[in-house]
């Protein structure tokens, strides 16, 4: 009987949701574990790094790290378990996009720290305090994570060797995914794994618009009664579903709330946020410049909306940064 | 109380049809031909006027065949120029219903539909300013899929789904994403100073498009599209990406689109980008929309000029 | 002042009635003999009948011998409008020796043939009311005179421009004292402006 | 010009305005307003000093702004009568000009406008035309693009009396042009502009090219045309001399001027209609031929003189073939431009016509004029039956032509009555009644009118001059609108009595229309206003009746508004087609006594029973005439 194989867990910057997910496996975990070894997740088990470290290089099978790269720890884990890893699964938007904390590259590190740590409504007051890269304890002088000036994506610092969107990946794809690892039945090294062919739209069940629909406003989710039956865009909402790959088996859209593009950008896209102001651009219902400030000023972080999860692998971003 | 007007002739079948009314106003004064650009740029027979001309004789064969039944894109330039205030543009829609319904296609070879990679998502349909585009379904798989398809006699070549297609399931020939961006960026070894956007009607003088052709390879690429409608945000970032120092897009001034609203389009794209480069803290004076107008005889060189002048990578204007 | 004029006391009204087709203008919408049969069919008409053209010397005449020949006091033409031949038509009545204000127009052409040229059954009908409601004016008509006022032999010309200046020169050579306004400076109009004009290029001023 | 100087019988009043017409023909009393020029006429004698040693310089207005004059000057040194004027608004009071004018003190400052009034016989409009302003075509770039200039500066360029002396220069550099494109038709025969033919415009080009190329033979001229209209005697024989002299001509009407910003040179697009290409050729300097336009002050000139306009705002004669040079009103007269864009053969024939139609009443001794005026019953005016008169018809008179003296029943003064009939239908014991438009014989009329199917009528009430005329222009033009409707013709909508609305109701009428003139088109000064008084009056009271909205429609509707008379005719039947003939019934039925309340006192008028009689006889008439037709 050959060795069980070996999986990890790991989550960077992220908010554990993608941690919340594989416990969702619930009873299939059972079957998980007898099929395989957990052998890291700090999330659910007691694990230290040196545990890690004391791994022999390739021992782990298959890592699942969850989270983006927002600071010295979250890098250094990701190259000690590639370190370990025989294959490296990006898990999650964070790891494989930025994901939502990648949306801070749209800052500079002082003005976020300024808003996290003075203005921020539920201080009373700034004590002014900052993140320290050393800091005195009883004990002695301890090392702090440092904080990056810039959230990265798991490939942007190592190799990585699949890919799994969504924020967080769906609990079947999960399991999809688990299966066909567990059984070797992995695709090409690169590819994307638990999504679906096309995008959101190909999926989507609601009524599509019609000839010579024009967006008038933008509205959001709230502001309006929406409507079961119809498209978003038809409703004056932002969809990113157009732009944004298949796989989550919409569970949004069934909630009568629209696509957020968490599994990233469908096959053929280059830049998910473009593409959408494209797509999006095309049907704003204007040809006086004033009144299209007007509509464009009802959209109010365009950003963060076209590129709610991929900022941090835009081509902005690299333009920003490089 | 209505008359019901006895239709006779081929001039009164056009006349009955909405929009066809006025046709036996004109008085072939050619205004419509030589202010619309088709017969300069693209189809030396195309001549409204004589469309008029060949309807008001009952030449309705002729009419019919004529490129001008099929080429006109509505874009009303000459309605507003024609001093009989005839909707030129739909007495033509009228002719050419007609035409279709007497089962003549049009002569134009319209987008095509990738199956293999349209979703169903309507994006086409909701855009397209002609309402060529519609949606319909189609088994594959055991399962109805749902398709665009694109109606021959309406699409008028503006590639402004092309534009819009999120999946790239739509092209036009000439301007198809991988035909656009093989013309600059990751693939060329040597890219210029700028690339340019240039839909091919918002230069009305010869002179001013040998004048954008004069500069050399490695200051100006020019990319020619058929509409700044066609324009995806996405080679702009791309062409910057790849070390292209600025981006301009030359489309026609407001109220003189050739198809209709794609310079609209291209006005709401870019601003978007804008508004998103904005907020990433990137200079967007890189990325420059232009809309020229019919009257503004060597416009675009200044506008060259200008932005070759005051070009600068996008990561110095970081703030 | 004009005292009320009222009809002799039991005169007996002739009406004569006469639906002019006026080229095809009229008759080519409606037939002018159905609104003659129907006329005829009214009180106090004694005659009716249709013409060609009532304004022609031939149509004026038929009229005038007409009141000799029926004996007829009261005239109805229908045919176009007052501004049209209204003076015409009292013109040969007087001639026949009738007050000219015992005649009386019914406008079946401007308003009725050729704003319902598509519509002859109705303009049909909209003839024969009109004609009918001259007759029933003409039943209380009475004769009038014209009232005669003095004049003051003296010309406006408003604007100095080449019209005015002829008009001007042509009244004050029929010995007409005339007063020639012009609001600019100095007369001559658009004309002084002109360099040569056409077609002889002589000076324009 | 200077024979009009010359005439002793004329008496030339320039810088003079009329700002008041009254009276009838015969007998005008006209209010003129001499502005003040600030030189006394009479000690003028025209020599210029006061110009030489002003130093203000304003533009010129008369060289179309393309040369200076002082601001005391005369506009052209061939003025007619050479009296020079100061204009106040550009004079800066230094008073050089008084100084040279020296011992001759002709000039003024304190001289203000001088009030004059005129008796008048006969009088002649011949106030002109004006120029179509092309800078609204933004295809031709007037106002942006430097030699692009109007025909009008062309004559001050090429004029040696111009601010050139004729040498002709282009405004952007001030060489000679070579290349010289005329374009014609410039806001003429445009439905976006003036939708008509200006009449002398093609000849106006041709003279000017054959002129410029007469001066400079190389001068290369191109004239774009739509059609060349040369219909007069010798005409087309100039145009045929242009031709071989070389002058290019392009049937095609561009569409657009494009400029070379360096060379300010122009590119005029057009099509070449003979050829059915685009063509795209390069001038030095383009001339854009201007319509004409009425004057600027037309409308109220027309309002001033109580003269119509044709559409198209020129003033509207009363026949346009049988009566082309008289106004609607007697005594009144058009020549020239004013009545329609002429040339200046056809300015002076008209002026010579005009004063032979005026001259006909000018050198008569008396004049006759239609007896169609008030006539008052003394025996029914409440002077009589109740000792003291009410004045209502005092009021109601335009003209002050009713008078009450002490306890006398009103009297009506013949020669100042114009026959309006508004002291007729307000007189409340209809003790006044108007000859050839009495009660009984507009009566008659309706109920004739009414006689066959009432409910499916519409009963049109129209004024003399206004709209009958509308309702004819409908006709003339052919705008088709229900047949349903039946006309009724009375001098002025003042004359349109409450009494004849609700019989045309009592005796089912489907609808009413009350229609007059538009209020400053009054050709009775105030009658209009009398009757869209009593207009309103009664819609309010058909609204409380409840009578479907529609059923009566009060309408001003000129002359020259053919189109709207036809239009409201057929939203009248629309409002009827949209009523079941159950329901407009039973409305008529319901409404039948709340008329004959209103009418208990008509039957009372002198007349109306006997026209009441008779009607009844002729309805029955005409049924049974048109069963048998």
């Amino acid at each position: 009987m050959t060795a069980k194989p070996k999986l990890a867990f790991y989550w960077a910057a992220s908010c554990g949701g993608c941690e919340v997910t594989i416990t969702e496996l619930g009873m299939r975990l059972v079957d998980v574990s007898e099929q395989a070894d957990i052998v890291f997740w700090p999330a659910a088990m007691d694990f230290k790094y040196d545990d890690v470290r004391a791994m022999k290089d390739k021992e782990i099978d298959i890592c699942f790290f969850n989270g983006a790269i927002r600071n010295s720890e979250n890098k250094e884990m990701a190259h000690l378990l590639r370190q370990k890893s025989k294959c490296m699964i990006s898990f999650g938007s964070c790891s494989h996009l930025g994901g939502i904390p990648g949306l801070a590259n749209l800052f500079d590190i002082e003005s976020l720290c300024q808003r996290v740590f003075d203005t921020t409504p539920s201080l009373d007051d700034s004590r002014g305090t900052r993140p320290q890269k050393q800091t005195l304890m009883p004990e002695g002088e301890v090392d702090l994570p440092e904080l990056y000036d810039q959230v990265k994506c798991l490939s942007d610092i190592t190799e990585v060797d699949y890919f799994m969107p969504g924020c967080p990946p769906v609990v079947d794809q999960v399991w999809k995914v688990f299966t066909a690892a567990l059984n070797g039945d992995l695709p090409a090294k690169g590819s994307i794994l638990g999504v679906d062919p096309k995008n959101v739209c190909d999926v989507c069940e609601r009524d599509k618009g019609e000839p010579s629909f024009r967006i008038k406003e933008f509205k959001r989710p709230h502001e309006v009664s929406l409507d079961q039956e119809k498209c978003f865009l038809t409703q004056g909402i932002i969809c990113s579903g157009p732009a944004t790959r298949a796989g989550c088996g919409t569970p949004c859209l069934q909630g009568n709330m629209p696509c957020r593009g968490c599994y990233g950008p469908a096959e053929g896209i280059i830049d998910q946020g473009a593409k959408l102001a494209s797509a999006i651009g095309a049907l704003i219902d204007t040809d006086d410049p004033e009144k299209l400030q007007v509509i464009l000023d009802t959209m109010t972080d365009p950003a963060g909306t076209f590129y709610r999860f991929g900022l941090a692998d835009s081509i902005m971003n690299k333009m920003k940064y490089e | 109380m209505s008359h019901s007007i006895m239709i006779r002739t081929f001039a009164d079948e056009v006349k009955s049809i909405p929009g066809g009314e006025h046709l036996e106003l004109c008085y072939s004064c050619g205004t419509c031909v030589s202010k619309c650009m088709i017969q300069q740029k693209v189809e030396p027979d195309y001549n409204p006027r004589r469309l008029l001309r060949l309807a008001i004789m009952d030449l309705k064969d002729e009419a019919f065949k004529s490129p001008t039944t099929w080429m006109c894109s509505e874009c009303d330039l000459c309605y507003q120029a024609c001093p009989q205030e005839i909707h030129i543009s739909q007495v033509i829609a009228a002719v050419k219903k007609l035409a279709v319904e007497a089962g003549y296609t049009s002569p134009l070879t319209p987008v095509s539909v990738d199956e293999e990679l349209c979703s169903g998502c309507g994006i086409c349909v909701m855009v397209c300013p002609y309402e060529a585009p519609s949606l319909y379904e189609k088994e594959h798989n055991g399962d109805l899929d749902r398709l665009s398809e694109v109606d021959a006699n309406k699409c008028m070549r503006c590639g402004t789904c092309v534009g819009a297609c999120p999946l790239g399931a739509i092209a036009r020939e000439g301007v198809s994403n991988t035909e656009i961006t093989s013309q600059f960026g990751y693939v060329i070894p040597h890219n210029p100073l700028l690339v340019a956007f240039v839909c091919d009607w918002s230069l009305r003088e010869d002179a001013d498009v040998s004048l954008l052709e004069s500069y050399p390879e490695d200051q100006v690429k020019i990319v020619h599209i058929p509409c700044t409608g066609r324009i995806d945000p996405q080679h702009a970032l791309m062409a910057l990406d790849s070390g292209i120092n600025g981006v301009l897009v030359c489309g026609c001034k407001p109220g003189e689109c050739h198809f209709k609203r794609g310079n609209h389009v291209a006005k709401c794209k870019i601003s978007l980008l804008d508004a998103m480069l904005k907020q990433m803290q990137l200079n967007d004076k890189n990325i420059r929309l232009v809309q020229i107008g019919t009257q503004e005889r060597g416009r675009i060189k200044y506008e060259v000029d200008d932005m070759l002048s005051t070009l600068k990578a996008p990561k110095e204007a970081i703030a | 002042m004009i005292e009320q004029s009222h009809q002799p006391e039991n005169e007996e009204l002739r009406i004569g009635v006469y639906i002019c087709h006026c080229g095809s203008n009229i008759a080519g919408v409606i037939d002018p003999k159905e609104v003659v049969a129907f006329a005829e069919g009214l009180p106090d008409v004694v005659h009716a009948t249709d013409t060609l053209y009532a304004c022609a010397d031939s149509g004026q005449r038929l009229i005038k011998e007409d009141i000799e020949k029926h004996k007829l006091n009261r005239i109805v033409v229908s045919a176009c409008s007052v501004r049209m031949h209204e003076p015409t038509f009292r013109g040969a009545v007087a001639e026949a020796g009738l007050n000219p204000f015992l005649m009386e127009m019914a406008n079946i052409r401007e308003q009725c043939t050729w704003a319902h040229g598509h519509d002859r059954e109705g303009a049909l009908q909209k003839s024969m009311d009109l004609t009918a409601a001259a007759i029933a004016k003409t039943r209380f008509m009475t004769p009038l005179d014209m009232i005669d006022v003095p004049v003051t032999h003296k010309a406006l010309v408003i604007g100095g421009g080449v019209a005015g200046i002829s008009a001007s020169l042509d009244l004050a050579e029929q010995g007409i004292e005339t007063i020639l306004v012009e609001k600019e400076p100095t007369i001559g109009g658009v004309m002084s402006q002109l360099n040569k004009t056409f077609p002889t290029m002589d000076c324009s001023i | 010009m200077v024979d009009a100087a010359r005439q002793p019988r004329i008496d030339v009043r320039a810088f003079t305005e009329v700002e008041k017409v009254e009276g009838f023909v015969g007998n005008f009393k006209v209010t003129l307003r001499e502005k003040a020029k600030h030189v006394l006429a009479d000690r003028c004698n025209g020599c210029g000093d006061c110009a030489k040693v002003c130093p203000i310089e304003v533009p010129n207005h008369y060289e179309l702004n393309l040369a200076p004059r002082k601001a005391a000057y005369v506009p052209m040194s061939q003025s007619v009568p050479l009296i020079y004027s100061i204009d106040l608004d550009a004079c800066i009071h230094c008073y050089k000009c008084v100084e040279a004018c020296g011992s001759l003190e002709a000039i003024d400052f304190s001289q203000e406008d001088k009030i004059v009034e005129e008796d008048i016989g006969a009088i002649v409009v011949a106030t002109g035309f004006s120029h179509f302003d092309p800078s609204v075509m933004e295809e031709y770039g007037y106002g942006r693009f430097p030699n692009v200039i109007t025909s009008m500066e062309m004559e001050r360029l090429n004029n040696s009396a111009g601010p050139t002396m004729g040498n002709l220069i282009r405004p952007s550099d001030r060489r000679n042009p070579q290349r010289i494109a005329f374009i014609n038709c410039v806001g003429s025969r445009d439905k976006r502009y003036i939708p008509s033919c200006s009449n002398f415009c093609c000849m106006y080009s041709i003279k000017n090219a054959v002129l410029l190329k007469q001066m400079n033979p190389s001068v290369d001229i191109t004239i774009y045309y739509m059609d060349i209209r040369t219909p007069s005697k010798g005409y087309e024989e100039f145009y045929d001399r242009a031709r071989e002299m070389g002058i290019h001509f392009i049937q095609g009407r561009p569409s657009l001027i494009t400029e070379d910003e360096a060379t300010h040179n122009l590119f005029v697009h057009s099509e070449d209609i003979t050829l059915g290409r685009v063509i795209e050729n390069e001038y030095d300097m383009v001339m854009l031929n201007q319509a004409a336009i009425p004057q600027p002050d037309q409308n109220h000139m027309s309002s001033v003189l109580n003269v119509a306009q044709s559409p198209g705002g020129w003033f509207m004669e009363y026949h346009p073939k049988l009566r082309p040079i008289d106004s609607p009103t007697d005594g009144i007269f058009f020549a020239g431009a004013c009545q329609g864009p002429k040339d200046i053969p056809s300015s002076v024939a008209q002026g010579s016509a005009a004063a032979s139609r005026a001259s006909r009443i000018l050198l008569s001794e008396r004049w006759e004029i239609e007896p169609i005026v008030a006539v008052v019953w003394p025996e029914r005016c409440t002077a009589t039956t109740k000792g003291r008169a009410c004045g209502l018809c005092v009021k109601a008179c335009p003209y002050g032509a009713v008078v009450i003296e002490g306890d006398k029943a009103a009297e009506i003064i013949t020669a100042k009555c114009h026959g309006c009939g508004g002291c007729v239908a307000e007189c409340p014991e209809d003790a006044i009644s108007q000859l050839h438009y009495t009660d009984a014989q507009l009566l008659s009329q309706i109920r004739a009118l009414l006689a066959d199917k009432p409910e499916e009528k519409i009963l049109a009430l129209r004024c003399h001059w206004c709209s009958y005329g509308g309702a004819d222009l409908a006709g003339t033009s052919h705008f088709e609108y229900t047949a349903n409707e039946r006309g009724i013709k009375v001098m002025c909508s003042a004359r349109m009595d409450s009494d004849f609305i609700y019989e045309a109701y009592r005796l089912g009428a489907g609808a009413v229309l009350f229609s007059g003139c538009h209020p400053q088109d009054c050709h009775y000064i105030t009658g209009q206003i009398i009757g869209a008084k009593r207009a309103v009056r009664l819609k309010k009271i058909f609204e409380r009746m409840e009578m479907t909205e529609g059923r009566f429609r009060v309408e001003w509707i000129s002359a020259a508004e053919g189109d709207k008379y036809a239009r409201v005719l057929n939203e009248m039947q629309d409002v009827l087609d949209k009523m079941s003939p159950e329901q407009l019934q039973e409305e008529i039925a319901r409404l039948k006594p709340e008329m004959e309340k209103r009418l208990k006192r008509f039957p009372g008028v002198p007349g109306v029973p006997e026209a009441m009689l008779y009607s009844d006889n002729l309805v029955d008439a005409i049924l049974k005439s048109k069963e048998i037709a």
